[in-house]
């Protein structure tokens, strides 16, 4: 008796749920999805692109042991061996390329940390579209599209200690925070993160590349600052002509000088503000639109030291019109932008007085508005 | 049903130990599973003060063991599992059954003469959903993504789906909504009881303030338990079923939605009561044991009871001061504000009672005496804390502050334990036949009142210096870092008040077994149930006794210079 | 019992000042340490941040006062009264008329002195300041739209065209610019979970809840950076959800304002729908 | 409270075999499910706030445009509720009138047809959702279906335990284990099928006539 109702009670009810939860009405607004039923558990392990050679010279000398160099691999040109067979080297296409393997159980813990601190903003399938990234600007990014803007990187793909740094120091101004994480979470986080790219393109495509980061060379300006800025000057606004989307912290006439051009030549309209320029990156089916910093206005994303700045501008911004400067222009005159920026972002930024003083004299001066 | 009809002493060990419709049993089975949570829920705030003073330092001894993916650091989402559990744990699954549990399973049968709870089947399946309860709770912390994260008030949204994904919350939900049911159904039985089974002559004014206090928490659990429980089936019903009772629209979109405000509403509807449920049985016994041990009679026993009634029947019409930051309307703020002022009162005449009954006794300090006094005090700085609180011009600022968290372990966690411990002291040699060591006890007393009181005397100094309180690491917020070397001090006296429990938990279990067997009537006090044998007999009460006295007729000049007390069974001479 | 009555216990302690010294000290040092920032809020930045520091220290006496009381009359009877051979507890029940005008009248008087004051005290406040929302017409107001999330607080400010959902809305995250000495008035929502938007220097508190709109405004009367904390827990990063108040003196908060709104204008895309949130101010 | 003063013990009496119910019983085991009752009311009462709350949040009651639940059919549950409301009651008086004469025939009778009206409501309760589902409404669609499914479920719940309290007190009485010398059981069964009663009429109240 007893028995034979509890099960009819059980069913009953089971029979409701089904019967209710069946029906799961599909909401338009993709921030809005009613996250019920998060699937918590990652069954399959995935084949994720690992960086090159050097990535791994170097993380033999930070884990002696672990990895050996072996002059046989790769078809006779040699390559890295890792005793603990999370990287290896194998041919797809005639393309020799080492591999990260990461587990399902690992990808599982990566996954559930992911839901737990990440997926507020950037969804609960990485897809950029969690409830608090709604209105969101900049947006939060999609982990399907693979561009990712601060990395410091030398390719479009950044490694796991680029991503682990972003993610450590944060974007200042945006709500991604630096976030207190032991890096055992966090890496786990990052090869979820990285299994997210769609097949054949990102970590999964063969051809892709995953730079390393941007190597901070020795700035040659440390005691000639002040030569160093002027320089910085005249590369922002002369060779490099960042004046184009960033402001122009010149005059009109300050930059004819720099520029050596003709007398009567005229720039862009509104040359002191920025120029709001398309970026490679969709969100709700649109490319969105990128602000250049003013710098001395906008807080940076990716730190405000030297270092950081001379990484920033070297790297360029992936999936936006701020191209790799790294190559295109020499060492000396990146580290040059770089003392350039910062000394704009000390002497102006956050202080009101000192910066109306130093823009509006540029702006009455000239046609620039 | 009745307990006029006696069921024959049970052989097996299931029936005796286990399942066991005896309130005696049942009594020992809430207040071995209340000291064994609340174990548990104090390693839990010694690891959350250890991050506190010392934010991302593995936690030394246990933290490999219990956070070995992360190398003892407790994360963020740990750490709000941790106070969250912390506080779920101390209310629902440490206090509720230690206090509630235990002492009105013990007391209430004992002291008004009656052979049983009325309806002991229910007693049973009271101790049974609560231990369904623990286990759900328990067994919530093994879950993928793990227990709840969002602070034992479980505000929605961030406890639906939209703030907190897995099944730690419902969990935590359905949890909460079994231990209720156990205080619904432990209040209806104690109800009944006290109405229905007090022996000839235990009129209501003769009952001892004890029963009364509990008399008085049941009838709040009978009637505000059953919010929470609604409000609990709403949360799950969100968060299982996709209705969207707490899940608003957006501003922005337009359109229809729920209202996680009325979540608030309903939860300090039962929240604030529930504050007084942990209190009321504490301020009974505290009225009896000062009583008790001053020899002398319980000041104004008539005002002590109505004072309770008061605060019984005004602790529904004051929830609201939790909510002064909620955007609550001018009307309703001020209502609010004067209604708590007001609680004050009886809280008041309770203190007045308290130490007129104190004035010129004959006091002894032992252990259960040093409690009970320990609560007033405790009690004290809490209770004249609340009115910073009250006043919405105070609250505004320590609001979620420190100030709130000092203040509500004062009155309901500090007092409360405080309380209970006085009671198991007291009535531990007739539960277990044996006394407790007297000087471990005292010691236990001296070590947890001082470290008590300056861990949340200095948590009022960092609330008024504006430290959020369910914060991971405040050395993080410029604002709040300065203030640190306050957070280090709490947390080292808060080890202090740890390591002190260790010595209850010492005496406790030597006593049980090895302790000094008890004579039958140790503390010379005439409530009923000391008239009985040690160890009780089963069903009590051989014939149902008599009582023709009050509770407290200590010193009575009528029984003469030999002697200052008198059984309650016994007539007063002359 | 004849020898109980008799006796007079020694109150001489009580007489001496020994008592009444230290709890003097023990307030005014208090009150001292607590004016440092590593003891207390520091001093009020906002025009109505004083009233919370004078009610809290009203009430810090008087709850004092009330205090030493309970102290002592549990201290005196633990080394008068102890129980020893001969000394017997006086009887009494408590039930006497008089008993009963003496709690009614301790019960008043303690109502009086430390409810009723303290209330009074308290509706002023109220009405005079923390719920005197400044007008939204006033155009000495200065409105800004609040909407959190987790866990970062966005703030829209209306530009210099006094509208809101123009491109020219100054749109900030976690940074706050306000002028000094103008009432700054806030429509307070969230996307996602409750906040609470707390400004420790100004005295300012409120929840922000989403699908509803709070109000709450301060007027600060200090230049300066000041903080912003959440105050209600909102997830795993609460305590990282802080942003930085900058009070500017006037003329200079003009040309920011004029700057800030330039600077938005330049930055609008007008088709990205989805990026803008403002909504009509509400009062 | 017990005036009869002294009261020996029974000793080892018959396990099995309960006792005669005495008036004191029914007293004690009214008073309990008078208790509980009075619980169970703040607990639908909190549902019912909550309702009253978030029904004033939609701006046009009922909503407009949309498929609601039917009324006539609500309607008639609620009719066939009352009735068997009303056939419960009398089968629970039968048993206090019979006491003495050991009739039991008329309880099981009107006990009958009160249970089978009881799963009348039930099933017109399930027909109310299947209507609504049909038109494509769920408990996800919207705030006005979260209430209707929301407190209908739970209500439906209780009419589930209180089916199942009416079967057990029939088998109970078929058994010998309830009649007119035991009808504590029975009665208190009445009193929760009243309660679950007087619960639906206020949703009735609710979501069809105001």
């Amino acid at each position: 008796m007893r028995g034979i109702s509890w099960q009819g009670l059980a069913v009953a009810f089971g029979a409701l749920g089904l019967l209710t939860s069946l029906q799961t009405s599909e909401d338009e607004n993709p921030h809005a999805r009613a996250p019920r039923d998060v699937s918590l558990v990652v069954t399959e392990g995935a084949w994720l692109r690992a960086p090159g050679a050097d990535w791994f010279a170097q993380r033999a000398k930070a884990e002696p042991g672990r990895f050996t160099h072996d002059a046989t691999a790769a078809g006779g040109a040699g390559g890295w061996v890792d005793s603990h067979g999370e990287y290896s080297l194998s041919e797809i296409e005639g393309e020799w390329a080492y591999w990260q393997w990461a587990s399902a159980e690992r990808l599982t813990d990566g996954r559930q940390d992911f839901v737990q601190f990440c997926s507020s903003c950037h969804g609960l399938n990485g897809d950029g579209y969690g409830r608090s990234g709604q209105h969101l600007r900049p947006t939060p990014r999609s982990f399907q599209q693979n561009k990712f803007k601060f990395t410091k990187v030398t390719a479009d793909l950044p490694s796991d200690e680029a991503l682990l740094s972003v993610i450590k120091r944060g974007l200042a101004g945006t709500p991604m925070l630096p976030w207190d994480l032991s890096d055992v979470q966090l890496l786990d986080i990052i090869q979820y993160i990285k299994s997210l790219s769609p097949e054949e393109s990102g970590w999964r495509d063969v051809y892709s590349q995953v730079g390393d980061a941007i190597e901070v060379t020795e700035d040659p300006w440390t005691d000639t600052k002040e030569r160093a800025i002027v320089r910085g000057r005249e590369i922002y606004h002369g060779a490099a002509s960042c004046h184009l989307c960033h402001p122009g912290y010149v005059t009109n006439e300050e930059l004819r000088v720099i520029r050596k051009d003709p007398e009567g030549t005229t720039y862009r309209e509104n040359l002191t503000y920025p120029a709001l320029k398309d970026s490679e990156y969709e969100v709700l089916g649109r490319a969105t639109k990128v602000m250049p910093p003013d710098f001395t206005w906008h807080q940076m994303r990716a730190g405000t030291t030297t270092a950081d700045l001379f990484q920033t501008i070297a790297s360029g911004i992936k999936g936006t019109a701020m191209p790799q400067w790294k190559g295109a222009i020499s060492d000396e005159d990146l580290w040059a932008l770089a003392h350039y920026v910062e000394n704009l972002i000390v002497s102006y930024k956050d202080q009101p007085a000192a910066r109306s003083a130093f823009m509006g004299g540029l702006r009455v001066s000239g046609d620039n508005k | 049903m009745s307990s006029d009809h006696i069921h024959p002493e049970p052989t097996t060990f299931l029936r005796k130990h286990v399942f066991s419709i005896d309130h005696k049993v049942i009594a020992k089975q809430f207040l071995w599973f209340g000291l064994i949570w609340l174990g548990i829920g104090g390693i839990m705030a010694m690891m959350l003060r250890w991050q506190l003073a010392n934010p991302g330092v593995p936690v030394p001894l246990i933290g490999g063991l219990l956070f070995p993916r992360t190398g003892g650091v407790i994360d963020p989402a740990t750490y709000n599992t941790l106070f969250t559990m912390h506080g779920t744990i101390m209310i629902f699954l440490g206090l509720t059954p230690a206090m509630i549990g235990a002492l009105g399973n013990w007391c209430i049968p004992l002291m008004i003469g009656a052979r049983d709870m009325i309806f002991p089947t229910l007693n049973m399946l009271s101790f049974w959903a609560m231990f369904l309860g623990g286990a759900v709770g328990f067994y919530s912390l093994f879950v993928p993504l793990g227990a709840t994260e969002v602070g034992w008030t479980g505000y929605p949204t961030l406890s639906t789906t939209v703030g907190a994904v897995g099944q730690g919350e419902t969990l935590w939900a359905i949890a909460v909504f079994l231990i209720g049911a156990s205080s619904i159904m432990g209040g209806i039985n104690y109800i009944t009881t006290v109405i229905r089974l007090r022996c000839p002559g235990m009129t209501w004014m003769r009952m001892p303030l004890t029963v009364w206090g509990l008399f008085l928490t049941s009838i709040l659990n009978v009637l505000f338990i059953p919010v929470i429980g609604s409000a609990m089936i709403i949360l799950v019903l969100d968060r299982v079923f996709g209705t969207s009772f707490y899940v608003p629209a957006s501003i922005m979109s337009g359109g229809t939605g729920g209202d996680p405000i009325l979540y608030q509403h309903l939860f300090w509807i039962f929240g604030h009561p529930e504050v007084y449920i942990l209190i009321l049985p504490a301020w009974g016994v505290v009225c009896d044991l000062l009583s008790f041990f001053a020899r002398k009679p319980a000041f104004g026993y008539r005002t002590s009871v109505g004072a309770m009634v008061v605060v019984t029947v005004l602790s529904a019409l004051v929830y609201g001061h939790h909510m002064f930051t909620t955007g609550l309307s001018a009307m309703l703020g001020e209502s609010f504000m004067l209604l708590t002022m007001i609680i004050s009162v009886p809280a008041e005449i309770l203190f007045f009672n308290w130490l007129h009954t104190l004035w010129k006794g004959s006091l002894r300090l032992t252990t259960p005496m040093l409690f009970a006094m320990g609560v007033i005090f405790v009690f004290g700085l809490g209770g004249l804390t609340g009115i910073y609180c009250a006043t919405i011009g105070t609250d505004i600022f320590l609001h979620d502050t420190y100030f709130i968290v000092g203040h509500f372990h004062l009155t309901m966690a500090a007092s409360a334990l405080f309380g209970t411990f006085g009671a198991i002291y007291f009535w531990f040699p007739k539960m277990f036949g044996r006394m407790m060591s007297e000087r471990l006890g005292k010691l236990h007393f001296w070590l947890s009142f001082f470290p008590l009181v300056l861990v949340f005397c200095i948590m009022f100094i960092s609330g008024y210096a504006g430290m959020p309180r369910r914060y991971y690491d405040h050395t993080s917020a410029e604002y709040l870092r300065p203030l640190q070397h306050l957070n280090v001090a709490t947390t080292v006296s808060a080890f202090l008040l740890g390591v002190a429990q260790f010595i209850f938990v010492f005496n406790f279990i030597k006593s049980r077994w090895w302790g000094k067997t008890a004579p039958q009537n140790p503390w010379d006090v005439g409530t009923v149930d000391w008239t009985i044998a040690t160890p009780v007999p089963h069903y009590n009460f051989k014939t149902i006794p008599v009582v023709r006295c009050g509770p407290h007729e200590f010193s009575n000049p009528v029984l003469g210079p030999d002697t200052d007390w008198i059984y309650q069974t016994e007539e007063l001479p002359g | 019992m004849s020898m109980l009555s008799t006796s007079t216990p020694s109150f001489a302690f009580l007489r001496s000042r020994w008592l009444g010294c230290p709890l003097a000290l023990m307030l005014t040092s208090t009150w001292a340490l607590a004016q440092d920032k590593r003891w207390g809020p520091g001093e009020p930045a906002s025009d109505y941040g004083y009233r919370f520091g004078e009610l809290f220290w009203l009430i810090t006496t008087l709850v004092s006062v009330a205090f030493a009381l309970v102290v002592v009359l549990l201290i005196v009877p633990m080394l008068r009264d102890r129980a020893r051979p001969g000394h017997r507890a006086s009887f009494d029940h408590g039930k006497s008329l008089h008993d009963k005008r003496l709690t009614a009248v301790i019960s008043i008087i303690t109502f009086i002195v430390l409810d009723a004051w303290v209330l009074v005290i308290a509706m002023k406040d109220l009405r005079e300041a923390y719920w005197a929302i400044p007008a939204a017409k006033d155009p000495q107001t200065y409105k800004v739209e609040v909407l959190a999330q987790q866990w970062a607080w966005s703030f829209r400010a209306a530009g210099v065209d006094g509208e809101f959902g123009t491109p020219d809305d100054i749109l900030t995250t976690n940074e706050l610019v306000v002028p000094k000495d103008r009432p700054v008035s806030f429509n307070l929502t969230s996307k996602d979970v409750i906040h609470s938007l707390f400004l420790p220097e100004m005295r300012m508190k409120k929840d922000l809840n989403p699908g509803a709109i709070n109000l709450a405004w301060f007027k600060p009367v200090v230049e300066g950076e000041f903080s912003i904390l959440c105050a209600e827990l909102c997830g795993f990063a609460h305590y990282q959800m802080f942003g930085k108040l900058r009070v500017l003196e006037q003329g200079q908060f003009n040309e920011w304002e004029a700057e800030a709104s330039q600077l938005a204008s330049t930055a609008f895309d007008a088709d990205d729908t989805e990026g803008h949130w403002a909504w009509d101010w509400q009062e | 409270m017990n005036t009869t003063g002294v009261i020996e013990l029974h000793g080892d009496g018959p396990v099995n075999q309960a006792p005669p119910e005495t008036g004191r019983d029914r007293v004690n085991a009214t008073l309990g499910m008078i208790l509980f009752i009075g619980s169970w009311t703040m607990a639908f009462g909190t549902l019912f706030l909550s309702f009253l709350v978030l029904r004033d949040k939609i701006a046009v009651w009922p909503p407009a445009g949309i498929a609601l639940p039917s009324a006539p059919i609500a309607g008639l549950a609620t009719l066939v509720l009352a009735a068997s409301s009303v056939f419960v009651e009398r089968g629970s008086r039968s048993l206090s009138l019979d006491a003495g004469s050991g009739r039991k025939a008329s309880f099981s009778a009107l006990w009958i047809t009160g249970m089978l009206l009881g799963l009348g409501f039930a099933l017109l309760q399930a027909w109310l959702w299947y209507d609504l589902i049909l038109a494509g409404r769920t408990q996800t669609s919207g705030l006005y279906e979260s209430l209707f499914f929301g407190l209908t479920w739970v209500h439906a719940a209780h009419v589930v335990v209180g089916l199942f309290l009416l079967v057990w007190a029939l088998v109970g009485s078929k058994l010998g284990r309830y009649g007119p010398e035991r009808r504590s059981f029975v009665s208190n069964a009445a009193l929760f099928w009243h309660f679950v009663g007087i619960v639906w009429l206020f949703l009735f109240l609710g979501f069809f006539v105001f």
